[in-house]
């Protein structure tokens, strides 16, 4: 399989829906002659013309919710978000129009939507440009929120998430775009609502999604130095939740550890925590655990940045934390 | 000139433009039916709130309720100035930009009622009269938020080659709303067949515009956004008609948008809840004087266009019309609890709702078709012309 | 003592801190001449004048910024928003800037500010009017979040937010407005961070907050009536949590349920739900259950609407189910 | 007349006036001091950033990192006219604003290092310089995000019964937000004293804001809020001086905010991250001829209010100083791990940082006052008058 970057299965993924569907068309800031400004809409612009990859005023508010207006009537739209720290301003139209214009309608209206864009701690960005905004969008009915790991997931997700009749909430980690992995050739789609396995194990279970993929994994190398074998699940969909696949993996290694970049508060891990006890407690051989973002803000200065984050080490020993280890 | 003659009888408020120069008028005179239809869905929705209201008082009806009374010639107007398949979008205020559209009373009410024969189901109430069939797309309850919706509407004409227009109606305080600038900045830009209609009824609950506005006349405005800005006269129908039907065309050659001012008044309370206690009785007094729906009856008597006896035995027929809506409503029952997990999310394969069709078992001839997947986008938003490098 | 209703308390809460600070002022849609939308700021235009009880514009993310900015600079504005679910348009300064203030400028910066006013299923206006939006908000450091379910809770919790440093978000909910309860006479405040024991019991704890404390209580009456006694915590306050407070509960009953009237999916309930699991684990001898809104949006419909909510059948079954009876 | 010899030899743009009527000029000529402190401040800002994109590429600085270079008149010229407890805030692209306010260059530098002795601790970095002790609020990432704040500052100033105003600073950009419609509405509603200063640099990011704007000249929308309107030529900081001492002075007397929108260029990407393919190189070369330092420099020898060397001298100082600054941050160490938990409440009875204090120890002799509980507030929005009940 060929070797793409997480930003470049992005691209196919839109390349292909567009030229497979002329009602989707993209919308944001700079994503046109700028060619986005991480780059995912590359070469769109030149393909698909102006009135399909459509750079924006910065009216988020404004944007999100005309892309709303046209998926209402019939169109496609693919709303890019420069990062999903800007897009709280869009939050009204989101979760106010497009998560509920099904229900208020009475099944009259649907909402075929994506709003996507990078979230997470960028790299040196200070606390307003490096939050995680995931659990915003998971609370509500009427949403669909994926956030994938790895380039073939971000590709098939992408295209399911076109082609789904509701709205869907795409989060891409900034820190995700360059990263490389191996992406089917052809055509192919990975269905919303399936968590995956990245590793097979049957000591612990890790829990986890979108960048912190790679660090579950990085620490279940480091822990199978030590003689742990973790199993590490992907969620790749948020909302709604594989619970199938999480519960049978906590039902067989009996130990959970939740590792996600966002805060905890009211966080994913908290209804992933909710979910386990409340329907794997007897499996359960230890309190689950947590790895978080600390409850603070992200601070530009490197050395607090990376404090704050989840980390191989932070993980590993929640990991030994579980199997009342050291 | 026969246009100023059908304004004659009435006190209009001049007929301003701003900002980008208007289309030379198109001399819109409407038929002796098209007056007919005008005064019977003005009555229509006049008898229809007012029977709401009664039902709010008997508890039939709850929640927030905003009744249209007095801004009847805004929505009457503008629908018959426009095209059926022209989308059409309001905010809470919308029980008469529905009717006037040609929803049917009894579902109406029966959505009001908060049951299963509803236009959606019982879910959505008085604030979110959705009705596909004749394209009016609702129905919001957060102020400004369908300004945004509206702009992706027109978007969307634009993008499929369509010669259709979409009208969105807003109140005058809503303008107060970041979405209104945004929205307008890129139906502007973008050249959007969109006709915004801001119903200025000058308060926005209790409070007065020009409280809270810097600049009151929201049509002014306009050249913010070197938009076409307009004025009309809110009570009186035949303006409203003659200056949507100006606005419509506009838009539906391709100019732009426009931004629409009716200048309107709304009779009772902002909802059933509001006693209204902000406004002076003299001002009330003063504003009913010009009823919209007693204008266009006496100048239709005056014209000869029509008896006292054809009107009274239209509003006969409205009356019925509304009391059978009422006991329509009366007789459904409640939505299935079952439907309380539907209508989230669209199933694989799901089909829409066709009101109408559900409800009445009527066959639904109209309905919004969807753009197949490979149409031909022939629209340029700007010209392709890659920069060379800087130095 | 006098009885009051909530509205009533928060009334006085707003003279009294604004009588004694003048720095205090009120601004949102309708607080002035029509005396507030739940008339919450009765009699307050009067007496403090237009400078200090403000009529805004239907503008709120600009009249949240703009009371963030005050703050700022030293004022103590109390920013009414007509209710949570218009709010969401203001969320941006909310969260970027009155949340990170202080962060972002070193500790240069204080934003002492309350954003006030009603939440929840407020009767009857379906689904883009009857959200719980407490989540939301608590998610971010940064923040203090209260909601407190009685009259006398919500006068000394106010009085403390107005008080407080740091920007607080007052949720009030729509249908305690009218609800009496005694409100001591004469000056008190009730601290930010303190849970608050509403009803002795020792078989298992309710943990709950706002409107709900009522359901719990009626809820804890009924199951009296079965022998059951239920210990009733009112959280008041979301963040920062008493988690001594319930954990001292949890760990005398060894069995909880949480009751909520926002969803379940990355709810405050998930993250008391970790809090017990993570803390208490030994304690317990049932999974912890979670009474919270169904997880769909709210129709008009009374049926409907009346079916998504919680209910006190619905906390008694959840009550039964820990103590694994019938 | 003296005045326009100042501007003689710029090519400047004219000064326009949309919307309110401006006041009369003030006559501002700037003294011999002030031009050369005007001069310097250019020119530091203009070093500083030039040293900041070096460190960039040395990767002590990281994140985005957005320069001044090119539109350093702004910011000297707007700082020279108003007071020093003049209010002032602005976006993401703020060193310069910070340095020409007079904040310390070393701890500056330090904050882009991201190491305790910068401003914020470094904890904000390249986006967020915050120097109060300078009355300099910031520093915002969140484009449009200040606008609202500044209304809020100007806010309290008329509460307070102060003479100040607020300076805030944004991008042409930023203008399509609807913070800005929202504020602008707000603050002319209530005669705010803000000076709204629009930085038109023609492009946002990659977005010449011709392609997204209806009406990109962003005074002439001050219409839209019955404001006080004008543009200012970005390139000439005597043309900055004089039109922002007009306009402050209009504001300080309580006749409402400003939106002054002042033409400028800047001369790099939009961040260090930003190759700039999207302008022409002979835009970019053609802006470059209009370089603000170079103008005045030759104005100065021109009429010979100073020589070469004189200036040359100035700017062997500045070098110095910033070589200096880039030592000082240098030597910095990054915070100390425990601040992770600092400054995200504040805690009962904590004081306020004072930068220049805790990182030098100097005795912080201005900072902004907070007002005393007991203040008199003297302001009335609007006059008290209770409505009568309704019929
Ligand atoms: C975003 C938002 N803010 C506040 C409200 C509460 N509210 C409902 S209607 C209304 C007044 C709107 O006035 P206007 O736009 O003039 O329309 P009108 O009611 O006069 O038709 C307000 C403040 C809301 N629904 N949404
Ligand atoms: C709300 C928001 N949307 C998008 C961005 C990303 N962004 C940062 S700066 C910028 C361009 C702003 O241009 P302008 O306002 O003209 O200011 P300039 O950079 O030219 O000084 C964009 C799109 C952001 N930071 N915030
Ligand atoms: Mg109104
Ligand atoms: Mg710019």
């Amino acid at each position: 399989m060929p070797e793409l970057m997480y930003r470049e299965a992005l691209n196919q993924a839109l390349a292909e829906e567009m030229e497979r569907d002329h009602r989707v068309f993209l919308m944001g800031e700079e994503v046109g002659r700028y060619n986005g400004a991480f780059k995912v809409s590359q070469g769109l612009l030149d393909r698909f013309g102006s009135a399909r990859v459509v750079d924006a005023p910065i009216s988020e508010l404004g944007f999100a919710g005309l892309g709303t207006g046209a998926a209402m009537v019939g169109l496609r739209p693919v709303i890019e978000m420069m990062t999903w720290n800007f897009a709280i301003l869009a939050m009204d139209q989101i979760v106010n129009n497009a998560a509920k214009l099904r229900h208020m309608s009475g099944g009259q209206l649907r909402c075929p939507i994506v709003f996507r864009g990078p979230t997470g701690i960028g790299g040196r960005l200070s606390s307003q440009h490096s939050q995680s905004l995931e659990a915003q969008y998971a609370h509500f009915p009427g949403l669909k929120v994926i956030f994938p790991g790895t380039p073939k997931d971000a590709k098939g997700l992408l295209k399911s998430a076109i082609r789904d009749e509701n709205p869907v909430i795409m989060f891409e980690h900034e820190k995700l775009y360059s990263v490389k992995g191996e992406v089917p050739e052809g055509e192919y789609t990975i269905p919303i609502g399936e968590a995956d396995v990245k590793r097979e194990g049957k000591d612990v279970t890790l829990i986890t999604y979108g960048r912190q993929v790679h660090f579950s994994l990085a620490a279940a190398e480091e822990l199978a130095k030590n003689g742990i074998d973790a199993e590490v699940v992907d969620l790749r969909t948020i909302r709604p939740l594989d619970e199938e696949r999480i519960l049978e993996s906590v039902k067989k290694t009996n130990r959970a550890v939740i590792v996600e970049e966002d805060w905890a508060f009211c966080g994913v891990g908290a209804t992933v925590v909710d979910l386990i006890q409340s329907k794997a407690f007897d499996y359960l051989d230890a309190p689950v655990e947590r790895v978080t973002q600390l409850p603070v803000s992200i601070s530009y200065a490197a050395n607090l940045e990376a404090a704050a984050e989840p980390s191989v080490p932070r993980i590993a020993e929640a990991v030994n934390k579980v199997l009342y280890r050291g | 000139m026969a246009r100023r003659g059908i304004r004659n009888p009435f006190e209009v408020h001049l007929r301003e433009r701003y900002g980008a120069p208007a289309m030379p008028p198109t001399q819109a005179t409407p038929t002796k039916d098209q007056l007919l239809t005008m005064y019977r869905k003005m009555y229509l929705v006049r008898r229809f709130e007012e029977r709401a209201g009664q039902q709010y008082g008997l508890r039939k009806i709850a929640g927030f309720c905003h009744l249209y009374i007095g801004q009847e010639a805004v929505a009457v107007g503008a629908v018959e100035a426009a095209r059926p398949d022209d989308y059409m979008i309001a905010a809470y205020r919308e029980h008469g930009h529905a009717l006037a559209r040609g929803a049917d009373a009894g579902m109406v009410m029966a959505e009001l009622f908060g049951r299963d024969a509803g236009y959606c189901k019982g879910k959505g109430g008085s604030m979110h009269i959705i009705d596909l069939e004749h394209y009016f797309y609702g129905g919001y309850g957060i102020v400004g938020g369908q300004i945004p919706l509206a702009t992706g509407m027109g978007w969307k004409s634009k993008y499929c080659n369509e010669d259709r227009v979409t009208l969105c109606f807003f109140g005058e305080a809503a303008a107060n709303q970041g979405s209104f600038h945004e929205s307008l900045n890129m139906a502007s830009k973008w050249k959007l067949p969109v006709i915004y209609i801001c119903e200025n009824n000058r308060y926005g609950m209790g409070t007065a515009i020009d409280r809270v506005a810097a600049v009151p006349e929201i049509a002014r405005r306009a050249s913010a956004y070197a938009m076409r800005g307009e004025q009309m006269d809110g009570m009186d129908v035949l303006a409203v008609y003659e200056a949507m039907t100006d606005a419509i065309d506009y838009a539906r050659k391709g100019k732009g948008p426009v931004l629409m001012e009716a200048l309107t008044y709304r009779f009772r309370g902002h909802s059933m809840a509001d006693p209204a206690t902000y406004r002076q009785r003299a001002e009330v007094e003063e504003e009913m004087k010009r009823d919209p729906i007693l204008k266009l009856r006496e100048y239709l008597v005056k014209k000869k266009i029509a008896k006292e006896e054809d009107l009274t035995a239209i509003d006969e027929e409205v009356k019925k019309e509304v009391d059978e809506a009422v006991a329509f409503a009366d007789a459904s029952p409640e939505p299935a609890l079952e439907e309380i997990w539907r209508d989230i999310l669209v199933e694989e394969g799901e089909e829409d709702v066709k009101p109408r069709e559900r409800v009445l078992g009527k066959k639904v001839e109209s309905w919004p078709e969807t753009p197949p997947p490979d149409l031909k986008v022939t629209w340029e938003v700007e010209p392709r012309q890659p920069a060379k490098k800087a130095g």
